[in-house]
């Protein structure tokens, strides 16, 4: 289980994240909602490592992760999919997908059958470098790197941004798969509405830095979550 | 007040950059003898003080530190310089504040002042001697002038032109070379001298490339089997130091002029060198040319601070020139009114252990010629610095000091 | 509109600068020739000339850091514009030499006769007179860099490309001056100057006025620059800096603005070069050589780049080491400046004066932005 | 007896006494003339080798050679001419006629007998002569070479003899050009002769028949036809050597090119793939020269039979020593930078003063000497091509070391590693790479290659704290005419910027040469402002 | 069919990399003051459409007309975006290290010479602008923010709100509401009718709320050319553009 204690975080001066607390447990999928700017992705990167806090503890596994370089936390089982892809624009996507393998023992490197069922796409383009693909298949692409790692925590800031509907579907049936199938906590920031709340076992809102309001499935008032999402 | 205790000296050598290769040694000499005069006591009862500056191989800096030592340190005199231009850069500071400046350096000559004293050969005292004996004992009759392409080699190469052509030498038997500092491929330009030696003629090259080109240059020689026997390279700034760093055992043969070689045979020059190596504490460290110009140098200068009573800049500069010291190749070597000395000139094959075999020597010393009577604009040209003449270049034509014009 | 352009560069740091430089106009000839040699006030001779040497390569760095600092072009072959400007001024020096040269020719430089030359080239024509000299070195470099310029920024050579073309530029003048078939004295380059429009270049109150014209030069650079970088043509370049092809889309012509301030740039350093040489009295190719270029890089990143107050403040700071440490430690000053170098690198990210613009900034800080980072050169 | 058979028999009997008389008789005769070698100056000592040179004596060879390496010696008490070999503290002294111990002397107690290139020269030509019919096939090789050299009439009567009894065709054949050689320019020669001289000489083809034609060509008295053929065989001997020349040229592009290669291709790594612009590159290789330096020095003072190996055995020192200093100055300035591509030119700039000047302190700022092993000296000739031996490894060399690093990068995960690292150093680390370690890995890896650059060069150029220096801009020409980050355009760079290089230089001379390239690549960045292997696309535009 | 009258007009355009058809002879017309919505798979284009119209991709046939005889295919990016064609970015692309507000003084309509920017001043009216567009975008209280420090979300404002400040002829808008919240979509999709009328806009979206909402024709895009145009009802009923884009 991810749990998220208190969690500060500065970018300089500026607090982007005050106290935030969050839990996201294994075999479910929790939802992370907020307008622009609230701190969504600075939290996702605060619990992948890629920004230290300034205040807070993390805990994965029931070890304490806050202070761990990003790579150890990503052979905990951490993955993480990005806001704007961040895929590596000059290696194929063969070779993209091959970074998957870091943190994993040699004899698990295999890239799995799912990536590929999932994004046919990315069969078909195995030689191109990544950065020349179209916006919607670097997403894919990166999300497909992610789950080569073979994660237990999967940590996704906005899969669905510029993915075509028919996609988004598959990645909301494979998202709801992966959970089925267990042993995987899934972590998942998005501003979807409909498809998030589809997904969502858990679920927190966030304004400016904080927490406002978390739940389960079977608590959320909709009306509630809607009046922080809207201007 | 204490400034009054030691007599300052000036040294001013480049101890980096592209010169430090050779300027360091210099360096090192000058320190070497300050310290063995003043375990003699110093002079005019007073110890030398050393002011050590690194001028790093930049020409302007040349004449920035030389401003600063004396002005600043206000030293005696400055022993320093070894490219032409940075000699060039510190002659307007050393004229305008009435320093010294010794300079050690084998160099193109055309220049006269008051203020400098060469202790280097000028061309007659090295690179004519150096062709004459190509062309009586090698019988030479193809030349291939090769240099850096900078004055020293370009004016040398005009003075031997001018002075082949006088012995008969066809204008289509020398071939000019010149290529860039430092330059380090040289396969094509050794075997195009290869193609130039091999017309059925006696051929010889005579090298004017300097510094840190020589070492690709010999290795390039070596590996394509330039042998002395078929085609000897003599050198003008090849020495002992520049051969430390190259396997010498192809080059044997080739020919290096200078003043003064390592091998020397002479109890002065073994003296000179046991000392030398006791100071740098290292038993195979080289001697070369420029050092002992340093050594006549310094003694001239020490003789006639001794003469003059004062280290006044005037004073030490009149009473310079006449001053006899003996050099380390067992002769006497004499200050001339033309600021230019007196030296024997000596030919110089490469051993394989690095060092020269001594193969010809003049029967006596060579005075410096500073104007070269080979080019047409400074025939006429001479240099006495005494009085009432004073003069770096009097017009022996039109009999008026200032070169040709005025 | 020239002074509204003018007061826009005027900020508090300029406000700084130019009154630093403004005293240094007036105390300077004081301290040098009014103050008697044995008051500790007086300022010998050969400090004026140094200063007048560390302010003429302030200049040059200034013109680097507009182009680099501001237009993100880093010009690893700045020296070029700086020594031809300087090889302008020093032609006109050599020709006011006139026939007290060596050999007593009328007309021809010393190195021409002694290469057998019998007349002057046609490209030494005109350069007997101060106005033509002067407007040459400005001519020269601009031309130079227009030219340069028009053809790299059309074709859109950037970033390490544009760096490394520069520097093929210098080492190839580097190498064509060194050839003494070029008429430019080959290595010796050109020295032994005797006088500046008619006053003799030793005497004390030449040497004072040079170093008045050069803090003029230098303030009225400094002027022009920072008005530029306030302007809007300032942001302009820092966007083009930061985002070339963004700024297309804005519809600005991107090649436009780096050929005017690199060509303005180049200009600024002739003007550079052109103060500098009679100060040191040589000019000599050696000037050209990829490293000085690299140098004068580094005075910018020691005093701040992006802050023009830094660069000016990098090159004094960096010459006086090297002044200072040549003659100290003269055996040990590549480790001084060296590790300077690099401490400077590692502590003061952003220059000495980085720090303190951090320290005094009132904005948010900037952003350590992730993506940014990792754009790599 | 069949005729053949009875000449055949004359023959040796005549061969045969000769020899004998010579041994037995002269033995004695050589004696006063072995000891004039000694008697004063380089004239007389000519004049010496020649009247040795004159008895035909095969017993003065080893006089002779000895004579050449310096190993004679005049002993100073009764002016007789001994071997000497260096014995502590002096020489053990040999009858150099006979081989016969004549005891030890001290230094001051023999002079050495001093030759110059004239004397070299007399003695290569004397032994030319008499070394014609040495059981070596090499020595008479060397013999009949410098009989083509010298092609002093005298000579005729013993070639011809020895080319009677020459069974090995290439020594043979070269001996037949020797003789052609004497044909062509004794005077009285017949025509037919001479034209079939002038046939054998423009067999030989090169630079000497050249000239050899030449003076056929231009002598005096010479009949018309004898003329033309020298004509018509200068030209067929110029035309193929103008052929062979270009071949040359090509090979010299080649070798410039890979020393070129092997000195960028450590920046490639550190600049082309983490982008830091390393300006202590040439310092880098400047310590893997030095590192060359002090395995040999070790192997001369400790093991001298491994000097042949010297070179092998510096090639994985100089990469680790290298390597280990770019590791050290990744882990305590470089990383300290990334993502600031710029600032790294200050700190490198910085870092490569400070071992510039390290390396002055410890080694002293003159030239250190490196020498080549036996298998990297000397040269041997490729049809009409003169290949050097130590060029002909340093191209392997630079092939070799750029083949391995291409797999390294990529072919293996290392490679693939780093490439993530570079291109988005925080996703890398949150994919689970160790970028750190990676990091330091690569820099530690382009520092070593330079080292081995290094290894290469201080065999052709000197090993001085400057060396780097010299190196440094042309790598940096190279990396980028290529194109940043493609190995393969490092590779083409090198080379086509090394062959330009070549090919301009015999018509516009070095400097001029030089500045051309120059412009070239400034002219070639406007036509493809990526570099010759410009990555395209989306990928590199974002 | 013919240029006159019309804003946009591409025809037959094609374009490929290293052999892969990005574009397959597209053709498309745009007529003033119309707005258009493109959808399609990932890949099929659309991007690669607008940066062909845009200068930054040539085509390697086929012809693109602004304002009836302009031909864009010759023309550069500044060229381009002088005659009244403004972007924004899939991915936003904004001057980090500017401000917010001089972001958007970049963007301002404004004469581009050299010489003009050297002697502008900000007047009255262009600030008005700004704040105007600041107010639109909601980014009034991040006006002194680098932009390098906006969050994703912000950092797509900023780019509309450079976009409006530009005042273009002609709007091509890469995926607007990625990353925004149901409310700002739907926002954005009103903010652009109120601009659509006097301007024209090709809008790229996959979000088909938004494209439902805009309520204009749609084109869409399979491989590079056009699979199907129309309203958006009668394209959502086509089997082939339920197969390859829509899913079931
Ligand atoms: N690199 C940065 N430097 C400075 N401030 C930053 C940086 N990244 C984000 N911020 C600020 O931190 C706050 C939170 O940003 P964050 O990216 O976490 O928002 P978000 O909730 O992910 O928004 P969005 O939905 O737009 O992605 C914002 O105010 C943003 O301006
Ligand atoms: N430089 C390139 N090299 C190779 N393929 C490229 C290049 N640029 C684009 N492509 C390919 O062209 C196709 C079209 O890409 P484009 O970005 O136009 O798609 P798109 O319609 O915008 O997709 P999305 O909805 O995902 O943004 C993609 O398959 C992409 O991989
Ligand atoms: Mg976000
Ligand atoms: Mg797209």
């Amino acid at each position: 289980m991810l749990d998220v204690q208190s969690v500060n975080l500065h970018y300089g001066a500026a607090q982007a994240l005050r106290g935030v607390s969050l839990k996201a447990e294994v075999g479910k999928v929790t939802c992370l909602l907020g307008r622009n700017g609230v701190g969504k992705s600075s939290l996702l990167r605060a619990i992948v490592g890629l920004k230290p806090v300034s205040g807070g503890t993390i805990r994965w596994d029931g070890g304490d992760i806050t202070k761990l370089a990003p790579y150890e936390r990503a052979r905990r089982g951490i993955a993480y999919v990005a806001q704007g892809r961040e895929i590596f624009p000059l290696l194929t996507v063969r070779e993209n997908l091959l970074t998957g393998y870091a943190p994993l023992p040699r004899a698990q490197r295999s890239i799995p059958e799912e990536v590929f069922e999932l994004f046919p796409v990315l069969k078909s383009m195995l030689d191109r470098r990544g950065g020349d693909l179209s916006g919607g298949q670097q997403q894919q692409l990166a999300i497909g790197r992610a789950l080569v790692t073979r994660p237990r925590l999967l940590v996704l800031d906005e899969p669905t941004e510029g993915i075509q509907p028919s996609i988004i579907k598959d990645i909301g049936r494979a998202i709801s798969y992966l959970r089925d199938r267990g042993g995987m906590a899934i972590l998942l920031v998005e501003q979807y509405y409909e498809f998030a709340r589809d997904l969502a076992d858990d679920w927190a809102v966030m304004e400016r830095g904080e927490v406002m309001l978390a739940g389960s499935r079977h608590g959320l008032d909709e009306s509630e979550v809607r009046k922080y999402l809207t201007v | 007040a204490r400034a009054q205790d030691t007599i300052k000296v000036g040294i001013l050598h480049s101890l980096s950059g592209t010169m430090a290769i050779s300027e360091t040694t210099l360096k090192d000499v000058m320190l070497m003898l300050i310290e063995e005069q003043n375990k003699k006591g110093g002079v005019l009862g007073k110890k030398l003080e050393p002011v050590v500056v690194d001028p790093a191989s930049n020409w302007p800096l040349f004449a920035e530190k030389a401003r600063e030592l004396l002005s600043k340190d206000k030293v005696a005199a400055v022993f320093g310089c070894w490219t032409s231009v940075s000699r060039k850069s510190v002659l307007p500071v050393f004229e305008e504040l009435n320093g010294i400046l010794f300079y050690p350096v084998q160099y193109e000559g055309e220049e006269s002042s008051r203020n400098v004293f060469y202790t280097g050969a000028a061309p007659n005292q090295q690179a004519i001697p150096a062709v004459d004996y190509l062309l009586a004992n090698e019988k030479v009759e193809r030349w291939v002038l090769a240099g850096t392409d900078y004055v020293y080699p370009r004016t040398t190469n005009k003075i031997l032109e001018a002075y082949l052509k006088g012995k008969g030498v066809k204008a289509e038997d020398i071939m000019v070379n010149y290529t860039p500092f430092g330059h380090s491929d040289w396969q094509s330009i050794v075997s195009d001298i290869k193609k130039f030696g091999s017309a059925g003629k006696k051929t010889a090259v005579v090298s004017t490339i300097n510094g840190d080109a020589n070492v690709p240059f010999y290795k390039e020689l070596g590996n394509q089997g330039v042998k002395a026997q078929d085609i000897p390279v003599v050198a003008f700034s090849v020495g002992e130091e520049e051969l430390a760093g190259v396997d010498t055992k192809p080059l044997l043969g080739h020919l290096a002029a200078w003043n003064y070689f390592q091998s020397v045979d002479t109890p002065e020059n073994a003296d000179f060198i046991k000392k030398w190596q006791a100071f740098t504490k290292n038993p195979k460290r080289v001697t070369n040319d420029p050092m002992e110009a340093h050594v006549i140098g310094f003694n001239m200068w020490v003789k006639a601070v001794e003469k003059a009573g004062t280290v006044a800049s005037d004073a030490v500069i009149d009473s310079l020139i006449g001053v006899t010291v003996p050099n380390l190749s067992g002769g006497y070597s004499a200050m001339m009114p033309n600021h230019h000395i007196s030296k024997p000139v000596l030919i110089g094959e490469v051993q394989e252990n690095g060092q020269f075999e001594i193969v010809s020597q003049t029967p006596g010393l060579v005075v410096g010629d500073e104007w070269s009577d080979f080019l047409p604009d400074s025939k006429s040209l001479i240099s006495d610095w005494r009085a009432p003449m004073s003069c770096g270049n009097f017009n022996t034509a039109t009999g008026k000091c200032g070169g040709k014009g005025s | 509109m020239l002074t509204r352009f003018l007061l826009l560069g005027l900020d508090k740091r300029a406000g700084v600068l130019l009154t630093v430089l403004a005293v240094l106009a007036v105390a300077v000839p004081v301290m040098a020739l009014a103050v008697p040699p044995d008051s500790p006030f007086h300022l010998p001779m050969h400090s004026v000339s140094l200063l007048g040497k560390y302010l003429s390569f302030a200049l040059l760095a200034l013109a680097l850091d507009l182009v680099w600092g501001y237009c993100g072009i880093l010009s690893l072959g700045h020296a070029a514009f700086f020594t031809l400007g300087g090889y302008a001024m020093g032609m006109y020096l050599m020709r006011q030499i006139g026939p007290r040269g060596v050999y007593g020719h009328p007309e021809l430089p010393d190195f021409m006769v002694f290469l057998n030359w019998k007349e002057l080239p046609w490209y030494w024509q005109g350069f007997d007179q101060f106005w033509f000299a002067a407007l040459m070195v400005l001519a020269v470099p601009g031309l130079l860099a227009f030219a340069f310029g028009w053809f790299a920024f059309r074709s859109r050579v950037t970033g390490v490309y544009l760096s490394i073309i520069t520097q093929a530029m210098t080492f190839a003048l580097l190498l064509a001056f060194f050839r003494n078939d070029m008429g430019f004295g080959g290595n010796n380059g050109l020295t032994d100057f005797k006088e500046i429009l008619g006053y003799d270049i030793q005497a004390p109150a030449t040497r004072v006025g040079l170093f008045v014209a050069t803090v003029a030069a230098l303030a009225a650079g400094y002027m022009v620059a920072s008005s530029l970088v306030a302007s809007k043509l300032g942001k302009v370049l820092v966007a083009v800096r930061d985002a070339e092809s963004r700024v297309r889309f804005l519809g600005y012509s991107v090649e436009r603005y780096k050929l005017f301030v690199w060509t303005l740039s180049a200009c600024m350093a002739g003007v550079a070069g052109a103060l500098y040489v009679p100060q040191v009295g040589i000019i000599n190719p050696s000037e050209f050589a990829p490293a000085a270029s690299i140098e004068a890089v580094i005075w910018v990143a020691v005093g701040g780049r992006g802050t023009l107050a830094g660069a000016v403040l990098g090159a004094v700071l960096v010459n006086y080491g090297k002044t200072y440490f040549t003659a100290a430690l003269p055996e040990l000053w590549l480790f001084a400046l060296g590790g300077l170098f690099v401490l400077v690198t590692l502590f003061l990210p952003k220059g000495i004066l980085g720090l303190a613009a951090d320290r005094f900034r009132k904005r948010e800080p900037a952003a350590a932005v992730p993506a940014a980072a990792s754009k790599g050169a | 007896m069949p005729r053949a058979l009875r000449l055949w028999a004359a023959m040796l009997l005549v061969v045969a006494a000769t020899a004998a008389t010579l041994s037995g008789a002269l033995a004695a005769d050589l004696k006063p003339l072995v000891r004039n070698l000694g008697a004063g100056g380089f004239a007389d000592t000519e004049a010496a080798i020649a009247a040795l040179a004159q008895t035909g004596d095969p017993a003065v060879v080893p006089v002779l050679q000895a004579l050449e390496a310096g190993d004679l010696y005049v002993r100073k008490e009764d002016r007789e001419v001994v071997r000497g070999s260096a014995s502590n503290g002096g020489y053990t002294l040999t009858d150099p006629l006979g081989g016969a111990a004549l005891g030890e002397a001290g230094r001051g107690a023999v002079d050495k007998i001093r030759i110059n290139n004239s004397l070299r020269r007399a003695i290569s030509a004397a032994l030319g002569s008499l070394t014609l019919m040495s059981p070596d096939a090499g020595a008479r090789r060397a013999a009949a070479d410098s009989v083509f050299k010298t092609r002093n009439p005298d000579g005729l009567a013993a070639l011809e003899t020895a080319l009677g009894r020459e069974n090995d065709p290439a020594v043979r054949s070269i001996m037949e050009q020797a003789r052609a050689a004497i044909l062509l320019t004794a005077a009285g020669t017949p025509d037919a002769d001479r034209l079939g001289a002038i046939e054998t000489i423009r067999a030989r083809g090169d630079q000497e028949s050249l000239a050899l034609l030449n003076a056929v060509r231009s002598a005096e008295g010479a009949s018309a036809a004898v003329r033309a053929a020298a004509d018509k065989a200068f030209e067929a001997v110029e035309m193929r050597l103008s052929l062979w020349g270009m071949a040359q040229n090509l090979w010299y592009g080649l070798s410039l090119g890979s020393v070129l290669l092997l000195a960028a291709i450590g920046l490639a790594v550190t600049f082309g793939v983490m982008g830091v612009i390393n300006m202590a590159h040439g310092e880098m290789v400047m310590i893997g020269a030095y590192a060359t330096f002090l395995v040999q020095d070790a192997i001369r003072t400790y093991a001298p039979g491994l000097f042949d190996a010297s070179i092998l055995i510096a090639i994985p020192v100089a990469f680790l020593v290298s390597g280990a200093v770019g590791v050290l100055i990744e882990r305590t300035v470089i990383r300290w930078l990334y993502g600031r591509p710029l600032e790294t030119l200050l700190a490198t700039w910085g870092l490569s003063l400070v071992l510039q000047q390290a390396v002055r302190s410890i080694f002293g700022p003159t030239n250190r000497e490196v020498g080549a092993p036996s298998w990297m000296s000397g040269s041997f000739e490729l049809g009409g091509l003169v290949i050097t031996h130590g060029r002909l490894w340093i191209v392997i060399f630079a092939f070799l070391v750029f083949g391995l690093l291409l797999v390294a990068l990529k072919r293996t995960w290392f490679g693939l590693a780093i490439r993530a690292v570079t291109q988005n150093r925080n996703m890398a680390s949150a994919m689970g790479i160790r970028t750190a370690r990676m990091d330091a890995l690569t820099f530690g890896l382009g520092s070593g290659i330079a080292g081995l650059a290094g290894v290469a060069l201080s065999q052709i150029d000197n090993v001085s704290p400057n060396l780097g220096q010299s190196y440094i801009i042309d790598s940096f020409m190279v990396v980028v005419f290529g194109g940043v980050g493609n190995l393969w355009g490092t590779l083409v760079g090198a080379l086509a910027l090394g062959t330009v290089n070549k090919f301009l230089e015999p018509y516009a001379g070095a400097v001029l040469g030089k500045i051309l390239v120059l412009i070239f690549i400034i002219l070639f960045i406007q036509r493809r402002p990526r570099g010759l292997f410009a990555l395209k696309g989306r990928a590199v535009e974002a | 069919m013919s240029a006159e009258n019309t804003l946009l007009y591409v025809d037959g355009v094609s374009v490929s990399f290293d052999g892969f058809r990005a574009l397959n002879s597209l053709s498309l017309i745009i007529g003033p003051g119309e707005m258009r919505a493109i959808i399609g798979p990932n890949g099929a284009g659309k991007t690669t459409m607008m940066d062909v119209i845009t200068g930054k991709t040539r085509p390697n046939t086929g012809t693109i007309l602004f304002e009836g005889g302009t031909d864009l295919t010759r023309m550069d990016e500044a060229a381009i975006a002088n005659l009244g064609i403004g972007r924004k970015f899939q991915r936003p692309t904004v001057f980090e290290n500017h401000t917010v507000w001089d972001n958007l003084e970049l963007a301002l309509k404004n004469p581009r010479k050299t010489w003009s920017a050297l002697a502008y001043g900000m007047n009255p009216k262009d600030r008005a602008r700004i704040e105007e567009i600041l107010d639109i975008t909601r980014l009034s209280p991040r006006r002194e923010r680098l932009a390098g420090s906006l969050s994703h979300g912000e950092k797509q404002w900023l780019e509309i709100g450079m976009l409006l400040a530009q005042d273009p002829k002609l709007l091509l808008v890469d995926e607007p509401v990625a990353g925004m919240t149901d409310a700002e979509t739907e926002q954005t999709a009103h903010l652009l009718k109120t601009i659509a009328g006097t301007r024209s806009v090709i809008v790229v979206e996959h979000d088909m709320v938004f494209v439902r909402e805009l309520g204009v024709k749609v084109t869409v895009l399979h491989e590079g050319s056009v699979l199907a145009e129309g309203s958006l009802d009668s394209v959502s009923a086509n089997r082939q553009v339920i197969d390859v884009y829509l899913g079931r």
